[in-house]
């Protein structure tokens, strides 16, 4: 099955506009050569999460197929749209990006809509992941799903008592300067969104919004510090400097590896915010079919299993999952719910809010002391 | 004894040659192309292009190019903003003088009290940790203050407290200490330089005329100092204003910096209203140098 | 390589060249005619332009107006590397960062002289300079005296036609600088180069010299042999500069053939000097007479028999011994003070602080004086 | 009070001054040196026992071991090219008065002033957008060559103002050309400074993240790589790799040092 070709977005348009898409796509795709994912060699530009592959996996894969990634590493989201804004796909063949993110490249008009169908190995991914509603449009699918997290709250059971269940217990004046979250301005604000009953957390109205902000002002007392890195919030756990923090999943393996403390974590009854990552093709990609190819390789159960010991957050590929079970990490797998993609639904999704100004502002003037 | 013989009067050494005095302009001028092509094209007007999006609006993840000056009134008008403006300046001006007292001593054990022929690798040395990265010197300094860190492990070892005590990390003070460290090196690079041309003879030569050291150092070693202190002041006061990533790790909720809520702007796609920011801070610096133009002249500092 | 023009040419010829630095004028129309072998000096306090001067021959700072001349040709538009003069700069100017050979060997390594000869000519010259063995050596482990002969050396290694020294003496302490004057007179005339000195110090000056130019803020005030210099200063800054002298002023009372009477107010009869100059009646001029010329009176009566015509009153308020003469400082009857030398020897030499409060006579001849006229 | 125990006790202050000057200096670069043999992997204390774990980590990572080389090429292509325009721009400003002196003498500074991300936002704007030129570590060069140029400019200016000028009289004296004197007595004697200012332009440029990251085409640097393990954050790797430049460069600079000594000794 193809979408390629000469005039292949005016194709795309043509057939999604007589809603036979997927059907003329199959009757053409004899006619095109090299259309699956998989043929291509030669090297192409990745910006990616430093955890999106693990060591060697890109030396392998290059070794193995004569597909070369040249990965380009970013630490926020903004930063990588920003750039992929102003270079475009003759310097940037691949780039991967958040949940509500990768609707925006899509706005931008900065990335390829794909067929999944093109990529075999898509057939490994829990059928839920193939079908996420925000990233299903008419013209194709906008990004290949990688892994998700819900952002829990990470708690110490000494400090801590009894077990909280509620985003509430942020307030609590007996933990001042005892809680750490990592600066994602638009995040904080969903929190906080969550924690004051707003509906859509990344999409407040103004009095929802100015109850967050609220919240905020109250809740600064209590923060020791927004982190930069994400784990500086298991290291702050880890020597007790807090009790209280916002973290992925697997917070209390890593806590325990830096040699701190038990470490308990739970999804707030409110509802929390995650994240959904994925890759998108750039649109008028140069090494386009390389990228492809190289999609097909490293989303193998094989590597992607690899980086779930390596990383442990939960990952969409379902045979990955078998193959944690049979090498014995099952046990670990289910507790971050690796085998319950459909928790990743239930998310408030990362994003930037629609209303980015204010968002900003709020955060900036909560903060600001 | 001069060097040149001066004429009566005369406002430059023949040595250095006013272009005016000769009728052909010195080649030596064109020295100065390939540093203004260089600052021209990929300095001023890229930030020119920065200053045109501060007048603009942005609307989603699009620049629109209305002219508004809401971005600058913005930045009035939120009281957020000022704020943190004057704390930053506050926090700034605080590291300075105490990086410029803690350096001043420093750089005089260098130049009076290592031997010469190390000195240099002295200097050097000051530099040096400069080749680690940025961000790990600053975790370590993390493990050093921290509730576990290098020091509260040590006063718990000593008994001089029960419990890690929280007065290191994560407040203003954590801030200053850092940046203290971080700005040092420059600080005592540039008093060195001054203090080295120093005639230490002076210093004995107060001494015989009845004067205590400490009075010697305010009369003789300080005025002629004074210019490498400006300097280094200036050198290290301002580029620390637009520091962000020390205040974020090391600062706590509390000691966040206006750099800091740029990089928020930014990373919100505010484009226009962070420029806008950046760029009422910087004509503030540009207005200051032009105010301290003198101290600038680093031949002020060189000059025997 | 030396221009074979000959002597028909001077070896440095300056006509009318004016330097102006901004509004400030460091040469005003300044003319010199310097000949081939010659060691000839600018003497002059600090600012008078000498050091300027020498810039300007060895073609490091442009002139604003006039014509340099070196061996008959034009040169004032030739940058130093073309100009076939070397110069010995203050404090030498040695390049820290060669030795001592390297140093010499830069101005033949510059003519691209091939390695061996250069090192052959080096060789010579540390002979020359009498620090054989010194080639090695950085600058900064030399004394004074020897960075000063090596500078020589490395200017004279290029046999230039003319060789320029700024003050090249001038750091050195008082005994090597003897000594090193004696060795440069010796090697000039050893290499027969024209030397053009510039010093601050008139005995220097006078030592080494065959002629001297004396100069002051951007002139040239007189020029001749030390000895007429000394003995006919052309007026009260040159007979000042270079050694000591009396000036007495007054106004021209009588104009004879070869003598003018001039009344100085204040002494009890007029002074007597020989008119080498035309002046006329009633005009104010100085007299200047050195201090070895006026001599201590103990009769008056015998003075005219000592053609000693010129006596003037005083009471003595210095004397010191300096080992050749006593110094005698004697308070004038007008108010102005007289400066003597007297030979040493007898009672003054023994016992020179009783003469003071003496009430004296001194005494010179009519062709001691000097008629000056400012 | 006897003068010469007097001195000798404030030497003996100055000294512990110093050593206490270093220290502070120091001990952030031991402890993240020490942490890279730390089992533990959160880079932090407390020390939970021996290991070369991140070492073997560091060689096996490609992507950490391009990196390197990549910030390496930035660092020497930055700073020569620095170096060269610095250095030529040092001599007017030392040596000549013109108009507009001061005021370029102001926009020479500015590079150092403005906060980095500013430049970083800008050049991104401008070379992708303004002049479509494609990213790569050369576009990464010219970004650094735009903050290091005013350091290298200061650093020489300031030995350049130094500088005896009669020498260069004396070597056009003696025959040499402007480019003879140059070559073989300007620049060997103002070279400590033109090296020094390679010296911190090499050093600035192999920390720079912010503008790297915006002008930077399909490739990595360290400090690029250290930013963006935000998500699962730093292991001691880069501490391994920190440890290792940091030796490195120790090493470097005992043996230019040492061999210099020994040039001196020997020249005695």
């Amino acid at each position: 099955m193809s979408n390629q070709g000469i005039s292949r977005r005016g194709f795309m348009r043509l057939t999604a506009g007589a809603g036979l898409g997927l059907l003329g796509a199959s009757v053409l795709s004899g006619c095109k050569p090299g259309g699956t994912a998989g043929k291509a060699q030669g090297s192409f530009n990745w910006m990616t999460w430093g955890d999106h592959y693990v060591p060697g996996q890109l030396e392998k894969i290059a070794a193995d197929f004569k597909i070369q990634a040249n990965p380009t590493l970013f630490s926020d989201n903004s930063e990588a749209l920003l750039k992929l804004q102003q270079v475009g796909g003759k310097q940037i063949d691949m780039c991967s990006a958040d949940a509500l993110w990768v609707p925006v490249y899509h706005e931008q008009k900065l990335i390829e809509p794909l067929d999944l169908d093109d990529f075999p190995v898509s057939k490994e991914l829990y059928s839920l992941a193939r079908e996420f509603k925000f990233w299903t449009t008419s013209e194709g699918y906008l990004a290949y799903p990688f892994g998700w997290s819900p952002i829990q709250v990470a708690y110490n059971p000494k400090y801590v008592t009894p077990a909280p269940d509620s985003w509430q217990v942020l307030w609590d004046p007996k933990f001042k300067q005892r809680i750490a979250m990592e600066l994602q301005p638009f995040d904080v604000m969903a929190f906080m969104g969550c924690a004051t009953g707003a509906k859509e957390p990344y999409n407040m109205t103004d009095e929802e919004l100015a109850k967050a902000k609220q919240a905020l002002k109250d809740l600064m007392p209590n923060i020791l510090k927004f982190v930069e890195q994400n784990v500086e919030v298991v290291q702050l756990l880890a020597n007790e400097t807090i009790w209280l923090g916002t973290q992925n999943l697997g917070v209390e393996d890593r806590v325990r590896d830096a040699g701190g403390p038990e470490i308990k974590a739970f999804i707030p009854k409110e509802g929390t915010v995650g994240f959904i990552d994925g890759e998108m093709i750039a649109i008028d990609a140069a090494n386009r079919d390389v990228a492809r190819a190289f999609l097909n390789e490293a989303e193998k159960a094989e590597w992607i299993a690899e980086n779930f010991i390596q990383f442990g957050r939960p990952l969409f590929n379902e045979r990955a999952y078998k193959l944690l079970e049979e090498k014995g990490h099952k046990e670990r797998a289910d507790r971050y719910l690796y085998n319950q993609p459909e928790i990743a639904l239930k998310m408030n999704l990362k994003g930037p809010a629609p209303r980015l100004e204010e968002y900003i502002n709020a955060f900036n003037e909560a903060t600001a002391g | 004894m001069a060097v040149v013989e001066r004429i009566a009067g005369e406002e430059e050494p023949t040595g250095r040659i006013a272009v005016k005095s000769t009728q052909r302009p010195s080649p030596l001028l064109w020295g100065l192309l390939p540093i203004g092509l260089l600052l021209m094209g990929f300095f001023l007007i890229p930030l020119s292009v920065m200053v045109l999006y501060s007048f603009w609006r942005v609307e989603g993840f699009d620049i629109v190019r209305d002219w508004t000056l809401d971005n600058y009134a913005k930045f009035f008008t939120l009281p957020a903003y000022r704020v943190v403006l004057l704390r930053t300046f506050l926090i700034s001006l605080a590291v300075t003088i105490i990086a410029l007292v803690v350096a001043y001593p420093f750089a005089y054990f260098l130049v009076r009290h290592t031997s010469p022929r190390w000195q240099r690798l002295f200097l050097v040395l000051v530099i040096l940790p400069f080749w680690t990265s940025y961000l790990l010197r600053v975790y370590a300094w993390m493990s050093i203050l921290g509730d576990r860190g290098l020091i509260n492990q040590a006063l718990l070892f000593l008994h001089v407290i029960k419990e890690p005590i929280r007065v290191f990390l994560y407040n203003q003070y954590a801030v200053v200490i850092v940046f203290l460290y971080l700005y040092l090196p420059f600080a005592i690079l540039t008093i060195y330089a001054s203090l080295e041309k120093f005639d230490f003879t002076q210093m004995n030569a107060a001494a015989d005329l009845g004067a205590t050291p400490w009075q010697a150092f305010r009369q003789v070693l300080l005025p002629q100092t004074k210019a490498g202190v400006i300097t280094a002041f200036i050198f290290i006061f301002i580029p620390m204003l637009g520091e962000y990533i020390t205040p974020k790790l090391v600062g706590g909720s509390g000691g966040l910096m206006i750099a800091n809520q740029v990089v928020n702007l930014f990373r919100g796609f505010q484009f226009p209203q962070g420029a806008a920011i950046t760029f009422v801070v910087v004509l503030g610096i540009i207005v200051f140098l032009i105010a301290a133009q003198k101290y600038l002249r680093i031949e002020e500092l060189y000059r025997r | 390589m030396a221009d074979d023009r000959g002597s028909d040419f001077y070896a440095v010829e300056l006509v009318g060249v004016s330097k102006h630095f901004g509004n400030v004028v460091a040469l005003d129309n300044v003319s010199l005619q310097i000949k081939q072998g010659e060691f000839y000096t600018l003497l002059g306090p600090s600012g008078c332009g000498k050091t300027t001067t020498l810039n300007i021959i060895g073609g490091f700072i442009p002139v604003t107006s006039g014509t340099v001349r070196i061996n008959g040709r034009v040169v004032q538009d030739d940058p130093p590397y073309r100009r076939n003069v070397n110069t010995v700069f203050q404090n030498y100017a040695l390049f820290p960062h060669m030795t001592v050979a390297q140093n010499i060997g830069f101005g033949p390594r510059m003519k691209k002289v091939p390695q061996d000869e250069i090192e052959r000519r080096v060789e010579r010259m540390l002979q020359l300079i009498s620090l054989p063995g010194f080639g090695d050596r950085k600058p900064a482990q030399l004394s004074g005296g020897q960075q000063q002969r090596v500078a020589l050396a490395r200017a004279l290694i290029n046999e230039p036609d003319v060789l320029l020294l700024d003050e090249p003496l001038g750091a050195l302490d008082l005994k090597i600088r003897k000594q090193l004057q004696g060795e440069l007179r010796n090697i000039q005339r050893k290499v027969g180069i024209t030397f053009v000195y510039v010093t601050h110090d008139q005995e220097e000056a006078m030592v080494l010299s065959d002629r001297i130019a004396v100069m002051d803020r951007g002139k040239v005030v007189q020029e001749g042999t030390p000895t007429s210099i000394y003995h006919h200063p052309a007026n009260r800054f040159v007979a000042n500069f270079i050694g000591e002298s009396n000036f007495f002023n007054g106004k021209v009372m009588d104009v004879a053939a070869d003598e003018v009477t001039v009344e100085v107010p204040g002494f009890r009869q007029p002074i007597r000097v020989l008119a080498k100059r035309p002046v006329t009646r009633g005009e104010m001029v100085t007299v200047m007479v050195r201090p070895e010329c006026m001599v201590l009176i103990p009769d008056p009566s015998t003075a005219e028999r000592r053609d000693l015509v010129n006596m003037v009153e005083g009471v003595i308020a210095k004397a010191a011994f300096l080992g050749m003469y006593t110094q005698i400082v004697v308070e004038l009857t007008n108010g102005t003070t007289a400066l003597i030398h007297q030979p040493g020897g007898g009672e003054l030499e023994s016992a020179p602080q009783s003469l003071l409060g003496q009430s004296v006579t001194l005494g010179w001849r009519v062709q001691d004086g000097r008629l000056l006229v400012d | 009070m006897n003068v010469t125990s007097r001195q000798g006790r404030t030497q003996a202050l100055f000294r512990v001054y110093g050593i206490l000057g270093y220290l502070f200096l120091y001990l952030p670069v031991f402890l993240l040196m020490f942490f890279s043999f730390n089992k533990s992997s959160a880079g932090s204390l407390p020390f939970t026992g021996f290991t070369l774990k991140w070492y073997q980590d560091l060689f096996a990572d490609r992507l950490v071991i391009d990196a390197f080389w990549n910030s390496l090429r930035v660092a020497v292509l930055t700073s020569l090219v620095s170096t060269v325009i610095g250095t030529i721009a040092a001599f007017p400003m030392a040596r000549l008065s013109f108009r507009f002196k001061e005021a370029l003498r102001i926009l020479f500074i500015l590079p150092i002033m403005v906060p980095g991300l500013l430049i970083g936002i800008s050049l991104l704007i401008f070379f992708a957008s303004w002049l479509d030129i494609r990213l790569s570590l050369a576009t990464v060069v010219i970004g650094h060559v735009v903050f290091t140029t005013p350091f290298v400019l200061l650093v020489v200016t300031a030995r350049l103002l130094d500088f005896n000028y009669l020498l260069e009289w004396a070597a056009a004296d003696l025959g040499a050309t402007p480019f003879n004197t140059f070559r073989y007595v300007t620049f060997p004697l103002i070279s400590p400074g033109v090296l020094a200012g390679a010296l911190f332009a090499f050093t600035l440029s192999l920390d720079e993240f912010i503008i790297t990251f915006f002008t930077i085409g399909p490739q990595s640097t360290l400090p690029m790589y250290i930013f963006s393990q935000v998500k699962f954050g730093i292991t001691p790797k880069i501490n391994a790799l920190a440890t290792l430049l940091f030796m490195g460069s120790i090493l470097i600079l005992c043996t230019f040092f040492y061999t210099l000594s020994r040039r001196g000794q020997a020249r005695t």
